[in-house]
């Protein structure tokens, strides 16, 4: 009876990246695509992988910091925090408190600035143009002060086992309160440039939704997890360095979808500039470094130590068998788990939404491929 | 509608404000004194001679191997007028490879080699950033230069000073008399 | 200067490898002792996990209990269900090869009761096969596939294996120690 | 006779082709500077005082470089698509006048003749991503199709509210008739209508949905380059300029200004398009972009009906003679309705929602 051709649709399959402006990097997904509507996604990533955790394993303690920087670069000093917390544990050196404070001003800074890049990438998913310009305005300040502390506007390389490489220079203080003002009024302005904005409220309110406990399955944290309603933060739950001392709030959401996770980024910006002035009144005279031997040398051992990056729990686990090279260092790095359950925040959005949703989630393809 | 318009405001108002772009080949923004450029060799004026003695430590040290290094018995300190017992023959670092780090500058016993402010690489070839030991001196006299760079320990690394130390132990009471340490006066040195 | 270090410096560093890997094996002598809040996960642990345990120990804040790899499953699935221990974050899967074994680690967080632990699973390193826990945590998925990828770690009944940081169709497992690193060269 | 009006109308063209040329080069030069302005750069700098030369840079750079063709391509198609887009851009010029007398065709159907040809484009659109063997670019020309179609609707209407009140559809009398007036302070719902449409047949940002370049990198100009790349970008630009033009024609009183002689008609035109093209680029400065879903769904929802609220307010008026500041209240009153029911519905519980995470954030630390 049915002589006319048998028409059927196809699901149409589109390759997004990993040369794609949108995909932060060299990811990639496959898009299965209904018209619109993604029914499937298939994330693909190790086009960054440059074997880091390997690379460790034939380098001294000193050099892997510099592998450190190189996972989450937009995130550095937070990095370097972690694996020389992960060595001085197991040396069990005590670290002087005056470099605690300067490691925390110093990762909290850098928090902002990777704040103010996820909001300009952000803004830039959403379509509007002119956020990541303010936002690179505002993180120039920031860049420009760790040049002054640490001689590099990215890959720094000064945190050291057992300190800061040399103390701030002495108009730090000065020179941070006069950013800190800068810095609250530009965010302020990108807060009242796209926060509210009509447009981005309907591009990202209800977006890729995740609820609290498909988070925690899938191993979500940071903003991420925050966003869903759960206050982790290893900050306050399993406090390091100095900010047991340090009053702060933990900005937690409720509905988990793309505009929580950037509000909540938003806000932990103002609490970190909140740590900084704290720091900054508290922050003693003395030493920056203990005393140590030069080549660093930790006992036979092993050891997980994590930290609160500004994508998350950034957790290294150090395998040390005494020797000057670490055995096995293995990284877990948060952009990573936030990558995992891209399926099902995706499915059944729209195309627009994948690249809205990939940016909330903020990822480093350097620390996820590693 | 609200957003809409503080948004529309917002980007106005920079419409009236100075632009913080600055034109760069024309406009150079200041570099801080901690800026980290690419590694130089530091000269030391007392001897005539770089301070390097080519003991390799940065060479073992640099995460990416960008270094190499020979060295060389010293003339000068056979004529007595440096302390460094080798020298430096040849040293080549492959900028291309340098990431930056500063750990050659602080493994480094003998103030040789420092961060200078060198980061403008653009070239043609590819070969033009593994540079020899004279540019590596060129670079590292600017550097000197320009930031008045004073080194850690001069007792022990540089040689007007070292030599005059060594005299001083040596022979105490000369050393006391005579002002002009290094250059002027052939000193027996380590043949004795 | 790339073949310099690959025959120099690799090539010196392999060698000690060997000798200094014999030290490891199982949980190993802590280098700091546990804390008060880890003893009495590990006391927690060795209640709730009974005949599973092989070995338990620890240092610092990690509670170490190794289990064989039979177990991993069910005793994952204790970890997680039972309310004492609410283990509900796979902090990190890892695997570390001992040369004469390999070593899968899972770190373990609670969110509610904030305490850790570590469960580890020896397994031969010429058929090194664990049973997957992606049934019980979903974000196991990626790491497990890591760890196949790079240490040829076979996850029994995981839903897919395929590589996801090498491309397809490379040989080896370049996480191994045994891995020729010296014959790759960059330009 | 006829011969001389041929060759009037034939200088005419060759006029306006140079003007067009003229005036997108000026417009990518007035965006690039103006968004850099508005986003705290200085944009163009290098060839030419102000950079003025560097629109000509680029179209000289874009008309050298090589034409690339896909592989898979429909060839015929291909060529053939970036002019379909820019004849249409191109012909509307016909019949807009800068002046009284500095028009090449005043038709009497005017408006009517703009709308007919200004659809065309979008034959255009769906032409080059198809053809292209890209599957951003078939997404990106289907959404075109879907976008322009729909928008269409919404600025029909909006004309046909001023047509209505100039009772013409030659476009020199809806002018002449504003001369006491502009109907922008008669209709600012027509114009709110008109502008957003208008933005949104052009494809400009917040409407930018087909060549959206963080999503599907330029829709269906993503396998062009060269000069054909070129022609759309001109058609662009020229249709932008004509929704501005149009914009001061229909609703700014075009080349009146009071107290000035009419030499200066086709000047104030300029002027006044200008600033609205100005507008355009502010609003590229400042939102960001919408999703497709959403696009239709404001266009079939919100402006076709809000349009056909214009008509029949304008009809009201009309038919019981009210006076027109009576529309004016009217009109705005809509504007101001919609306004409010978009801030209760949408920003006012985002609000909240942004307030109630915040104490809870503060609480929790109070209470631990």
């Amino acid at each position: 009876m049915t002589t006319e051709k048998q028409q059927e649709t196809v699901e149409l399959l589109l390759n997004m990246g990993p040369q794609h402006p949108a995909t932060h990097g060299v990811f990639r997904m496959v898009l299965w695509i209904d018209g619109e509507r993604v029914v499937d996604v298939e994330p693909h990533i190790g086009y960054l992988h440059r074997g880091s955790e390997k690379l460790c394993e034939g380098e001294s303690y000193a050099q892997i910091v510099t592998l450190f920087d190189r996972l989450d670069y937009i995130a550095n000093f937070n990095n370097e925090l972690v694996v020389c917390r992960a060595a001085e544990k197991l040396m069990g050196v005590e670290v002087p408190e005056r470099a605690q404070y300067i490691r925390v001003i110093l990762c909290e800074l850098n928090r902002i600035a990777s704040h103010l890049l996820f909001y300009g990438t952000y803004g830039l998913d959403a379509g509007a143009m002119t956020p990541v310009l303010y936002a690179f305005r505002e993180r120039e300040r920031i860049q420009n002060l760790f040049e002054a502390v640490s001689g590099a506007r990215m890959m720094h390389n000064f945190f050291r086992i057992g300190g800061v490489n040399e103390d701030v220079p002495p108009d730090f203080g000065q020179r941070v309160r006069r950013i800190m003002g800068e810095l609250r009024r530009g965010m302020e302005e990108c807060d009242r440039l796209l926060s509210f904005n009509e447009i981005f409220l309907s591009r990202t309110r209800g977006i890729g939704a995740i609820d609290a406990e498909t988070a925690i399955d899938y191993g979500l944290t940071g903003p991420n997890l925050r966003a869903c309603g759960v206050p982790y933060d290893v900050r306050k739950d399993d406090p390091y360095e100095v900010y047991d001392r340090l009053e702060f709030d933990v900005p937690v959401a409720e509905h988990g979808d793309c505009w929580d996770r950037y509000w909540l980024r938003v806000q932990e910006m103002y609490q970190s500039l909140h740590i900084v002035e704290q720091c900054l009144e508290q922050m003693p005279e003395g030493p920056v470094m203990a005393q140590l031997r030069r080549i660093a040398r930790p006992p036979k051992g092993e050891v997980f130590v994590h930290c609160e990056n500004p994508r998350g729990d950034l957790g290294v686990y150090l395998v040390s068998d005494g020797g000057p090279k670490p055995y096995r260092v293995k990284v877990r790095p948060p952009s990573f788990c936030s990558l995992m359950p891209l399926k099902h925040l995706m499915r059944g959005c729209y195309v627009a939404d994948c690249v809205v949703i990939l940016g909330s989630i903020d990822i480093v393809l350097g620390e996820v491929d590693r | 509608m609200l957003a809409t318009l503080k948004g529309l405001v917002t980007t106005l108002a920079w419409a009236f404000r100075k632009p913080v772009t600055a034109q760069y080949p024309k406009q150079h923004l200041p570099i801080q004194p901690r800026y980290m450029g690419f590694p130089a060799l530091l000269w030391d004026d007392t001897a005539g001679e770089p301070f390097c003695t080519g003991c390799m430590v940065c060479v073992r040290e640099c995460p990416t191997q960008c270094m190499k290094a020979e060295m060389k018995d010293n003339p000068l300190q056979q004529e007595g007028k440096s302390h460094r017992r080798k020298i430096i023959e040849r040293f080549e670092i492959n900028w291309n490879r340098c990431i930056l780090c500063g750990i050659c500058v602080e493994v480094c016993n003998f103030d040789a080699i420092e961060m200078s402010h060198v980061h403008e690489l653009g070239g043609y070839a590819r070969a033009g950033s593994r540079v020899t030991l004279q540019e590596l001196l060129k670079y590292g006299r600017e550097f000197q230069e320009r930031s008045g760079w004073k080194p850690s320990n001069p007792e022990k690394n540089v040689a007007g000073v070292a030599l005059a130390k060594e005299k001083e132990k040596r022979q105490p009471a000369a050393a006391a008399s005579r002002s002009e340490p290094a250059s002027s006066n052939p000193s027996p040195g380590k043949e004795s | 200067m790339a073949t310099d270090r690959g025959q120099g410096g690799a090539g010196e560093v392999r060698q000690p490898q060997a000798e200094r890997a014999a030290g490891h094996g199982g949980p190993q002598a802590p280098a700091q002792p546990l804390d008060a809040m880890g003893q009495a996960t590990l006391a927690l642990l060795q209640r709730s996990l009974g005949p599973y345990v092989v070995e338990s120990g620890g240092s610092f804040d990690q509670p170490v209990v190794q289990v064989r790899p039979k177990d991993i499953v069910e005793v994952c699935r204790i970890c997680k269900e039972r309310e004492a221990l609410d283990f509900n974050l796979l902090h990190c899967l890892s695997v570390v090869d001992y040369e004469e074994h390999l070593q899968v680690v899972y770190h373990l967080y609670s969110l509610r009761l904030k305490h850790k632990a570590v469960l580890k699973v020896d397994v031969p390193s010429d058929d090194p096969t664990v049973p997957t826990v992606t049934p019980i945590w979903r974000g196991a998925d990626w790491y497990e596939r890591e760890g196949h990828d790079l240490f040829g770690v076979v996850f029994e009944g995981h839903p897919n294996l395929a590589p996801l940081l090498l491309y397809e169709g490379f040989e080896g497992y370049p996480g191994r120690k045994s891995f020729p690193f010296h014959d790759y060269q960059e330009w | 006779m006829i011969g001389r009006e041929v060759a009037l109308a034939a200088a005419g063209l060759v006029a306006l082709f140079v003007g067009l040329s003229v005036v997108v080069l000026s417009l990518v030069w007035l965006e690039r500077k103006f968004l850099g302005r508005l986003q705290g750069r200085i944009g163009p700098m290098r060839v030419g005082p102000f950079g003025l030369l560097q629109p000509v840079a680029d179209a000289v750079k874009l008309i050298l470089k090589e034409d690339v063709v896909p592989a898979w391509a429909d060839k015929g198609l291909f060529w053939i698509a970036p002019i379909l887009m820019f004849v249409p851009s191109f012909m509307v010029w016909v019949t807009i006048p800068f002046s009284r007398d500095l028009v090449i065709r005043n038709l009497d159907m005017g408006l009517f003749y703009f709308i007919a040809v200004s659809v065309v484009s979008v034959v255009g659109l769906v032409m080059a991503g198809w053809s292209s063997a890209s599957k951003y670019a078939i997404l990106g020309g289907l959404r075109s199709a879907a976008q322009l179609v729909s928008y269409e609707i919404p600025v029909i209407m909006a004309v046909l509210g001023v047509v209505m009140l100039a009772g013409s559809m030659n476009l020199l009398t809806v002018v002449d008739k504003q001369a006491s007036v502009p109907y922008i302070l008669v209709q600012p719902l027509g114009l709110a209508v008109f502008l957003i449409a208008g933005v949104a047949e052009v494809g400009r940002t917040p409407f930018d949905i087909y060549p959206a370049e963080s999503e599907i990198v330029g829709g269906p100009f993503v396998e062009y380059s060269g000069a054909h790349w070129a022609i759309f970008f001109l058609a662009e630009y020229i249709n932008t300029f004509v929704v501005a033009l149009l914009v001061t024609l229909l609703f700014l009183g075009g080349w009146q200004w009071p107290h000035l002689p009419g030499v200066w008609a086709p000047v104030v035109v300029l002027v006044k398009t200008y600033l609205v093209v100005m507008v355009i680029f502010w609003f590229r400065a400042t939102f960001p972009r919408l999703r497709i879903d959403q696009l239709m769904a404001f266009g079939w929802q919100v402006l076709i009906p809000l349009s056909f609220v214009n008509i029949v307010l304008t009809g009201i008026q009309l038919y019981y003679r009210w006076p027109s500041w009576s529309l004016s209240l009217m009109s705005l009153g809509i504007i101001l309705a919609m306004a409010y029911w978009q801030y209760r519905t949408q920003t006012a519980p985002a609000q909240a929602l942004a307030r109630s995470y915040s104490q809870r954030a503060y609480s929790q630390r109070r209470g631990a």
